[in-house]
């Protein structure tokens, strides 16, 4: 039992099957390109992007100028501010979606393999808590606990998991009636390991692909709680509150709405590809004949 | 029977399952920092004012005991009366519920139509090059969020072309006809054209900006769902027996893909709801999203509270509708 | 005057981007009113001749040379819509699963108006009238209730009586069954058989059979088409084709079916697996030749021609068909002492599920009552029909399911409770195989590591559990470098073997194997049974096997328990039962096994 | 400022391109008109919250006793004439006698009385209860006479009059009906009368046609709420609402270039203020004069305002009575460190405060509080900004909930000094966050004095030991920016009223 050849194991490691689809690649290559940005960002953004000139407000785009793509209102460096922003953007996106995933994952992977009363609890929870439509409660949540970045996380997860939840749910189920769980039972192993070793693997995918899909409808979520202004605080460089403030200067200088709100699109882009083309590797579906 | 068997079956776990959602309500807005009693008080009230509320309101007894109390007045249908407008929350409600739910489920209907349409589109060119491309197309469609394509739309036919109007519900010289507070509905009803018109004329972008951000979603389940049907052996015994492509599509594969469709469409409408708020937000549209900002802003818990549950009740209505819609489509749900 | 004819028919598929001959130029002709049968292992394209028939090939295969022609009309080249007035009416088709066959959203009627308005019935009651028609023919009772019923509703032998009457019904000159009854129960796969038969026989129309139950062909068919990996080796009268075999195929496939009647032989497994569509490519002879125990080294080379008169065969040594036999002798069971102490006892088990829902709930009685008792080392068969409480009374054996009522000793231990200790106790002496080896297998881990599962429980050192492996392997008779393969990428046998081998790695004294040859190839069957016995000699565990082939329990059981609804109504040792059967119930079912 | 017509009362009918929603106001002579407003009112009752935004609406479903002309002066309303006696201790009135409510109930010194003092006494929550809690009675002689009495001087009685919140309400309707019905049915003896209304949204209102005062030239009038200084912008762009206020100077530049739009900005009676408290993160001194040397005023109005706003040193507009040339406070940075510093605060330490802003309620609102946030943020002062609706700044304020700063634009419609620094800073009264009672009790003081001059050189020094002590922080006089369709004229109003009942189509 030697294993693979090392080559082979090195390729698969490299190079694995989900990888050649063209969607992960694109999608990945977005969004780790947006988290370049954003972890570069006080490097790569010409100015700080609290700094105000009020001299120099609504500047036009011109590319080789200070200001690359112009001034905001308040004679801010918007290129600055979407490099900044993107930093919140992504941290909300990746905090957001591991914190749902982490909760919601581990009630459905409870209440899946316990079955019964636990499992029936756990759904109709599940049940309730998605009556609320996410925006509303992560407003309602929101507003209680104050605007900043850590609470924006905290009211996302508090307002996505259950939906996490709900689909990994079917899975544990399905992956649970399936027999190879039965014999681990048999054979005596211990629920955790069972769990851990027969019914986690099979959700896998679909977990990886509602990671990529949370991370952007958190993009989102976060956008659209800035642009009703409740988001990040009002100085925080947040591409939601620059949609709220680029309306007002639509006309004098699109850039400010158009950056955030094309932003907005290829991070939200990257993570649907990235979901949509895992979803697509990981789990193959079948093509209808034609005749 | 059947059908109503399967569907009081349904029923039954609704009122658990409110209880559950307003228990989680009580206690995200419990957990807010902040002072129900304070809260449901202007803030020119007395410190005497705000103990006696207290008081009244169980504020010093236990916290399941004050669930008690708060469940209790729920459920006779006192809502109180919102701090900053003065106004019971119920008189508040029946104005905006009744705006939301119109817009919203126009958006659906939009979605469902432009869905079924793509889906079918999706499905007719499986296989084919231009799949890649309709398919890349869906899911960039599906990058763009609801509020973008109401700026956009905002930008380009209101205030560009000025084909459409976008602010508020309805055209300036027209009284809203009283009734249900549904607009199409009650113009219709009143007969009373001009408003009806423009009633529509102003749905027709805010619905259409929720209606083509929703759209993709249906987009792909249909199409996926199409395609596992096609696999599924019914269709080829269908074909075999000679059945002309359109009829196996429309008689046979089409039913047996609303399964999944209603049931996306069922958590669609939540998120929708939850995208028509700042939708609402931008086109002056005033619907629950708008009171729920407003009354947020203005920290008016019994309108917060309210416009929440109010939120709950829509989409658990539509969630019975869809389930009876199910129930009804396929006879297998009705037999367990 | 034949009204089917397949001329020089070509199939090929895109395989990784390259292009396989399937069929490599099939010929046969059937003539009308006749009775082909198609018979094979599944891979040898016995389907895909019946999809060419309606030119609805899978994705990826594609006809690329010859004509298949219907009444004197190429349905190759015909254009599509002329194609489509042809089925349902001349051309009607029974599939393989009637439940999935039929569009769960209609009822009996609509589906049957449907099909008759295809037909040219118009009117309501005209209508109505033809659907009672309908169902009477194929002797479906209760006419009004039928017509109201989904097909969740009915029974899967209702269905294909269904499918059946839809297909007679447009009066066609041929049928295409393919596998038409292996969903099917035993008793209902010979009620639809003969149905079958005589509506054929009635409206004078030709059949396709398409099956790989080599016996069912023979009681069925007028002329047989043995298929091998997209080949017909053989062809002729049936009773020609089965009494005197001219291919080493056909006569393998014999060998390997335990007999009903006479004394019990040994089985012959081919070896290796029907080759996959891969391996085709690189098959330019006789394709059969790697499988054959009587091939020449010129076999690998030469395609062998289909020769001969009335009875064909495309064979370059057909005069050594007659001389295969099985190599080895059925060994008698292990010899023990008598009144050793029952590894399994079950006294009085009872086992009720809820059924439906509120407000009609109910209970259904799995197992009423059932006690009895397994001594070391015995292979004690349940057999019944599906739905009589077989597979629950496995599960309760094992701990999958908690008894409502009853007592279950295992090697004298009560383990009833079902508490930890029992658990405990239960992973050292009773196993359970799987009905699908696929399921059963995790496929996200090693074949070596699912062996070794029970071990890894125990918490034994790598090295333990490798040398076990390697033994388990070996004696399963499978290559040690398959330890490493997931088993997605082993075949059904390999993997039902994989599965047999992790219940036996910690050496339980009972093994309960659920229906475990199901769905498998007569020959894999063959090499299971010819495990099941050689194990038996090295091994000592009793095996409770719950089957529902008669032939295969009376192959491999001492003795024999028949279950009907629930409770146990006849038991003895094998001989006896299906010798002199006392219940009703044994009597229906050893009636319905095609001879 | 080019191309920006200032007061412009004519406008040129435009005869195509128009879509169909808007064609109709003028193109057909129909005698309706569509406004876009930024609030709501706060309640039907319209003694009930001061709410400078909600003055114009209110004065078409209500009358005030007295009236304001353009210019501000005060001219006879519902009272025909008044008389205030030498020692201001009280006011004679004689009033209409064709007064009629729209339930047909003719107006008489009894609703007068009601309004300022018996709903008032009968415990009734109002804010008028602070602005004539001197009267100690009114005496009706007969229907159309009265008598106010006041136990303390009231120079400013007059005013007052015409001011926030002096509407005369129906007393026999109110007290039929109750309070809840009078908001949801209200009736007053104003130009029009409320025909719908939608909360939070739109307010329809029809011609009176029996008004006993010049008939409005237009029958109908929506007022459609529009929060969002963009919507607002686009309405009137696009010809859905025919007259807006309160859009972006940037907004009014671009809006001016359309043929059919006239885009105005009129510096009105407002100031653009501070409001600060005396205690928290402002209680010492130094900080708050920091707070107000870091603040670049003229910057604000150029960014802003494109200068058209004039900076200001003291709590009172640019007018000499109140506002003496010979007094500026200077925009200084490096001071406002030095100070801060003393205080042990720097850039790395700042001195933490909260502060409030409205949004979308008077031009570029949002935008100075985050451009002042930034200008601290240099000095060493960390505010945190919070947006606070209009409505929300009066509850707030009454209850003494304001933050350490809030901004704001305080209206004084009568033009008068004591109402800027006599009601910002004077802590019995509930508009004021500064509740040191050193200054209240010399602005206390000042509301008796009946000597007109003494009263002026009192309210100029009490506004320049104000700014000197940090009291307040002036920043710009108010400027109101109106978009309108250039068809329909209007009578503006010097302190930024626009009421419908002046409009017509010409």
């Amino acid at each position: 039992m030697s294993g693979m050849g090392t080559g082979r194991l090195l390729r698969r490691l490299l190079y694995p099957r989900w990888l050649r689809s063209g969607r992960v690649a694109l999608g990945l290559l977005v969004v780790v390109a947006m988290l370049a940005l954003a972890l570069l960002a006080p490097a790569l953004a010409p100015h700080d992007p609290a700094a105000q000139d009020l001299t120099l407000t609504l500047q036009p785009v011109r590319l080789g100028s200070a200001f690359p793509l112009g001034t905001d209102g308040l004679g801010r460096c918007v290129l600055s501010r979407l490099l900044h922003g993107a930093r919140l953007a992504l941290w909300v996106a990746v905090a957001a979606a591991f914190g749902a995933m982490l909760l919601g994952s581990a009630l459905a992977y409870a209440g899946g393999y316990l079955g019964g009363r636990t499992d029936w609890l756990i759904g109709r929870t599940v049940d309730a808590w998605t009556l609320f439509p996410p925006v509303v409660l992560a407003l309602i949540l929101l507003v209680g606990l104050g605007a900043g970045s850590t609470h924006l996380v905290l009211a996302i997860i508090l307002a996505e998991w259950p939906r996490v939840c709900r689909v990994l749910c079917c899975e544990v189920r399905k992956g649970m009636r399936r027999d190879h769980v039965a014999a681990a039972r048999l054979l005596g192993f211990p629920h955790w390991r069972t769990l851990l070793l027969e019914v986690v693997p099979a959700t896998v995918p679909r977990l990886l692909t509602l990671l990529a899909l949370e991370m952007g409808s958190a993009v989102v979520m976060a956008a659209i709680l800035g642009v009703i202004g409740l988001g990040v605080t009002p100085d925080q460089a947040a591409w939601g509150q620059m949609i709220a403030d680029g309306r007002a200067v639509i006309h004098q200088a699109p850039a400010n709405l158009l950056a955030p709100a094309a932003a907005i699109v290829i991070t939200v882009a990257g993570f649907n590809l990235l979901g949509e083309g895992l979803r697509r590797t990981l789990e193959p579906r079948p093509v209808g004949g034609r005749q | 029977m059947t059908l109503l068997a399967a569907l009081a079956r349904r029923l039954l776990v609704v009122p658990p399952i409110l209880l559950m959602a307003s228990l989680l309500l009580f206690i995200s807005v419990r957990v807010l920092p902040a002072d129900p009693a304070g809260m449901s008080l202007p803030p020119t009230a007395s410190a005497d004012a705000i103990a006696a509320a207290r008081r009244q309101m169980g504020l010093d007894r236990p916290l399941a005991a004050q669930y008690a109390i708060w469940l209790g007045r729920l459920v006779a249908g006192d809502l109180g009366r919102s701090v900053h407008l003065r106004r019971p929350v119920t008189a508040l409600l029946a104005a905006a519920v009744p705006a939301t739910i119109e817009l919203a489920g126009l958006a659906m209907a939009l979605a469902a139509g432009l869905g079924l349409a793509g889906g079918l589109l999706l499905f007719a060119l499986r296989g084919e090059a231009a799949e890649m491309l309709a398919d890349a197309g869906t899911t960039l469609l599906m990058s763009v969020p609801d509020f973008l394509w109401a700026l956009l739309f905002i930008l380009v036919f209101g205030v560009l072309l000025e084909a459409m109007p976008f602010t508020g519900r309805l055209g300036p010289a027209l009284l809203q006809p009283g009734g249900t507070g549904f607009l199409l509905l009650d113009s219709l009803l009143a007969g009373d054209i001009a408003a009806f018109r423009s009633a529509a004329r102003h749905m027709v972008l805010p619905a259409a900006a929720l209606g083509i951000a929703f759209a993709p979603p249906i987009m792909r389940v249909l199409h996926a769902s199409l395609i596992d049907v096609y696999c599924a052996d019914h269709i080829r015994q269908a074909r075999l027996r000679g059945l002309s492509p359109t009829r196996v599509l429309l008689c046979h594969a089409l039913p047996n893909t609303a399964r999944p469709v209603l049931k996306l469409m069922a958590v669609q409408f939540g998120l929708l709801l939850g995208g028509a708020l700042l939708v609402e937000e931008i086109f002056a549209y005033p619907g629950m999203g708008a009171l729920l900002v407003d009354a947020l802003r203005n920290a008016d818990l019994p309108v917060i509270q309210a416009v929440a549950l109010a939120y709950c009740a829509v989409v658990l209505g539509i969630r019975a509708l869809v389930a009876g819609l199910r129930l009804a489509l396929d006879p297998r749900l009705r037999a367990r | 005057m034949s009204l089917l004819v397949a001329r020089g028919l070509t199939v090929a598929a895109r395989v990784e981007g390259e292009a396989v001959p399937v069929f490599r130029g099939l010929n046969f002709a059937l003539a009308p009113g006749r009775v082909l049968g198609l018979v094979g292992e599944s891979g040898a394209g016995k389907s895909m001749v019946g999809r060419a028939v309606a030119q609805l090939l899978p994705p990826g295969f594609r006809i690329s040379h010859g004509s298949m022609e219907f009444g004197g009309a190429d349905l190759v080249t015909m254009p599509p819509a002329a194609r489509r007035a042809l089925l349902g009416r001349d051309i009607a088709f029974i599939p393989q699963q009637p439940l999935a066959a039929l569009n769960p959203l209609q009822t009996v009627a609509a589906l049957l108006d449907e099909h008759h308005r295809r037909l040219g019935v118009r009117g309501r009651r005209l209508l109505r009238e033809y659907a009672r028609a309908a169902l009477a023919a194929v002797q479906l009772p209760d006419p009004a209730a039928m017509l109201a019923r989904y097909p969740h509703q009915l029974a899967a032998d209702q269905c294909q009586r269904l499918l059946v009457a839809m297909a007679f019904a447009g009066r066609p000159r041929l049928v295409v069954a393919d596998e038409a009854t292996a969903a099917l129960d035993v008793i209902a796969q010979a009620d639809v058989i003969a149905l079958m038969r005589a509506l054929q026989r009635a409206s004078g129309a030709a059949m396709l059979f398409i099956t790989r139950d080599l016996r069912l062909a023979a009681g069925l068919c007028d002329e047989l088409a043995v298929m091998h990996a997209g080949d017909i080796v053989e062809t002729g009268p049936a009773a020609q084709v089965l009494g005197a075999p001219r291919h080493p195929y056909t006569r393998c496939l014999q060998l390997a079916i335990p007999p009903m009647d006479g004394p019990r032989r040994a089985l012959y497994a081919l070896p290796e697996p029907m080759p996959g569509l891969r391996a085709l490519a690189r098959l330019p002879g006789c394709r059969f030749a790697p499988r054959c125990p009587v091939k020449a080294d010129y076999c690998l080379r030469s395609e062998p021609p289909l020769a001969g008169g009335a009875h064909r065969s495309a064979c370059l040594r057909p005069g050594l068909v007659p001389a295969i036999a099985a190599a080895d002798a059925l060994s008698p069971p292990p010899w023990r002492p008598a009144g050793q102490a029952p590894v399994l006892v079950l006294e009085g088990l009872c086992k009720s599920f809820t059924t439906g829902a509120w407000p009609r709930r109910g209970r259904v009685d799995a197992v009423r009552d059932v006690s009895l008792r397994v001594a070391p080392g015995e292979f004690v068969a349940v057999v019944g029909e599906s739905g009589s409480g077989k597979s629950t009374l496995g599960r309760l054996v094992v701990g999958l399911e908690r008894p409502d009522a009853g007592r279950i000793v295992l090697a004298g231990h009560d383990v009833g409770a079902g508490d930890a200790a029992a658990r405990r106790y239960r992973v050292d002496h009773v196993q359970m195989v799987f009905q699908d080896p696929q399921a059963a297998l995790n496929p996200r881990r090693r074949v070596a590591a699912i062996i070794a599962q029970a071990l890894e429980a125990q918490g034994a050192k790598f090295a333990v559990r490798e040398r076990r492996v390697r033994a388990l392997l070996a004696e399963m008779g499978m290559p040690l470098e398959l330890g490493v393969r997931s088993p997605a990428q082993l075949s059904g046998g390999q993997r039902q073997r994989v599965s047999i081998a992790r219940a036996l790695c910690s050496a339980p004294p009972l093994l309960v194997a659920d229906d475990i040859m199901a769905g498998l190839d007569i020959s894999v069957q063959a090499q299971l049974l010819l495990l099941l016995h050689r194990l038996r000699q090295d091994h000592d565990f009793a095996l409770l096997f719950i089957s529902r082939d008669l032939p295969v329990v009376r192959h491999l059981c001492d003795r024999v328990l028949v279950m009907h609804r629930g409770a146990i109504v006849e038991e003895g040792p094998t001989a006896t039962v299906f010798g002199w059967p006392r219940h009703d119930c044994t009597r229906a079912l050893l009636a319905a096994v095609p001879r | 400022m080019a191309g920006i017509s200032r007061r412009v009362l004519l406008g040129v009918p435009l005869a195509a391109g128009l879509p169909a929603d808007a064609a109709r106001a003028w193109a057909g002579g129909d005698d309706g008109v569509t406004i876009g407003w930024p609030s709501d009112v706060p309640s039907w009752d319209p003694n009930r919250r001061f709410v400078p935004d909600a003055q114009p609406i209110f004065k078409m479903v209500y009358d005030q006793p007295l009236d304001q002309d353009p210019r501000l002066n005060l001219v006879p309303s519902l009272i025909a004439r008044w008389q205030l006696a030498p020692d201001a201790r009280s006011l004679e009135l004689e009033l209409r006698d064709d007064v009629v409510f729209h339930d047909g109930t003719p107006m008489r010194s009894a609703d007068l009385r009601w309004t300022f003092f018996g709903r008032i006494a009968a415990g009734h929550r109002v804010d008028t209860a602070h602005a004539w809690r001197m009267v100690s009675d009114i005496e009706t002689p007969s229907a159309t006479r009265a008598i106010m009495r006041f136990n303390s001087p009231a120079p400013t009685a007059p005013a007052w009059l015409a001011f926030l919140g002096s509407f005369v309400v129906p007393r026999d309707y109110m007290r039929k009906v109750g309070l809840a019905a009078f908001g949801a049915r209200p009736v007053g003896s104003g130009p029009y009368r409320l025909a719908e209304y939608q909360p939070r949204a739109r307010i329809v209102l029809e011609r009176n046609d029996s008004y006993w005062g010049p008939k409005p030239a237009l029958r109908r009038v929506t007022v459609e709420i529009m929060r969002d200084t963009a919507t607002r912008a686009a309405a009137v762009q696009s010809g859905q609402v025919d007259l807006t206020i309160s859009v972006p100077v940037r907004e009014v530049e671009r809006l001016a270039r359309m043929p059919a739009l006239a885009a105005e900005l009129n510096p009105i009676a407002r100031v653009i203020l501070l409001q600060v408290r005396d205690d928290g993160g402002f209680a010492d001194r130094d900080i708050r004069l920091a707070a107000h040397h870091a603040i670049d005023k003229k910057a604000l109005s150029q960014a802003f305002y494109g200068a058209a706003a004039v900076p200001l040193s003291l709590p009172a507009p640019p007018d000499p009575q109140a506002h003496p040339d010979d007094f500026t406070f200077a925009s200084d940075p490096n001071l406002a460190i030095q100070l801060l510093a003393r205080s042990g605060h720097s850039a790395a330490n700042p001195a933490r405060i909260r502060m409030a802003t409205t949004k979308g309620q008077f031009p570029a609102d949002y935008d100075i509080a985050r451009a002042i946030v930034a200008m601290w943020r240099q000095v060493g002062i960390a505010a945190e900004l919070e947006v606070i609706d209009y409505a929300r700044y009066f509850e707030l304020n009454r209850a003494n909930r304001l933050p350490e700063a809030t901004l704001y634009a305080f209206d004084n419609a009568t033009g008068d000094p004591e109402a800027y620094g006599g009601y910002l800073l004077n802590p019995n009264l509930p508009f004021s966050p500064w509740k040191d009672v050193a200054l209240g009790r010399k602005a206390t003081g000042l509301f008796d004095m009946a000597d007109a001059a003494e009263r002026l050189a009192g309210w100029q020094a009490l506004n320049r030991e104000a700014v000197e002590i940090g009291a307040c922080i002036p920043l710009l006089q108010s400027v109101q920016t109106l978009v309108r369709r250039k068809a329909l004229a209007y009578r503006p109003y010097g302190n930024g009223w626009v009421l419908p009942q002046t409009m017509e189509w010409v």
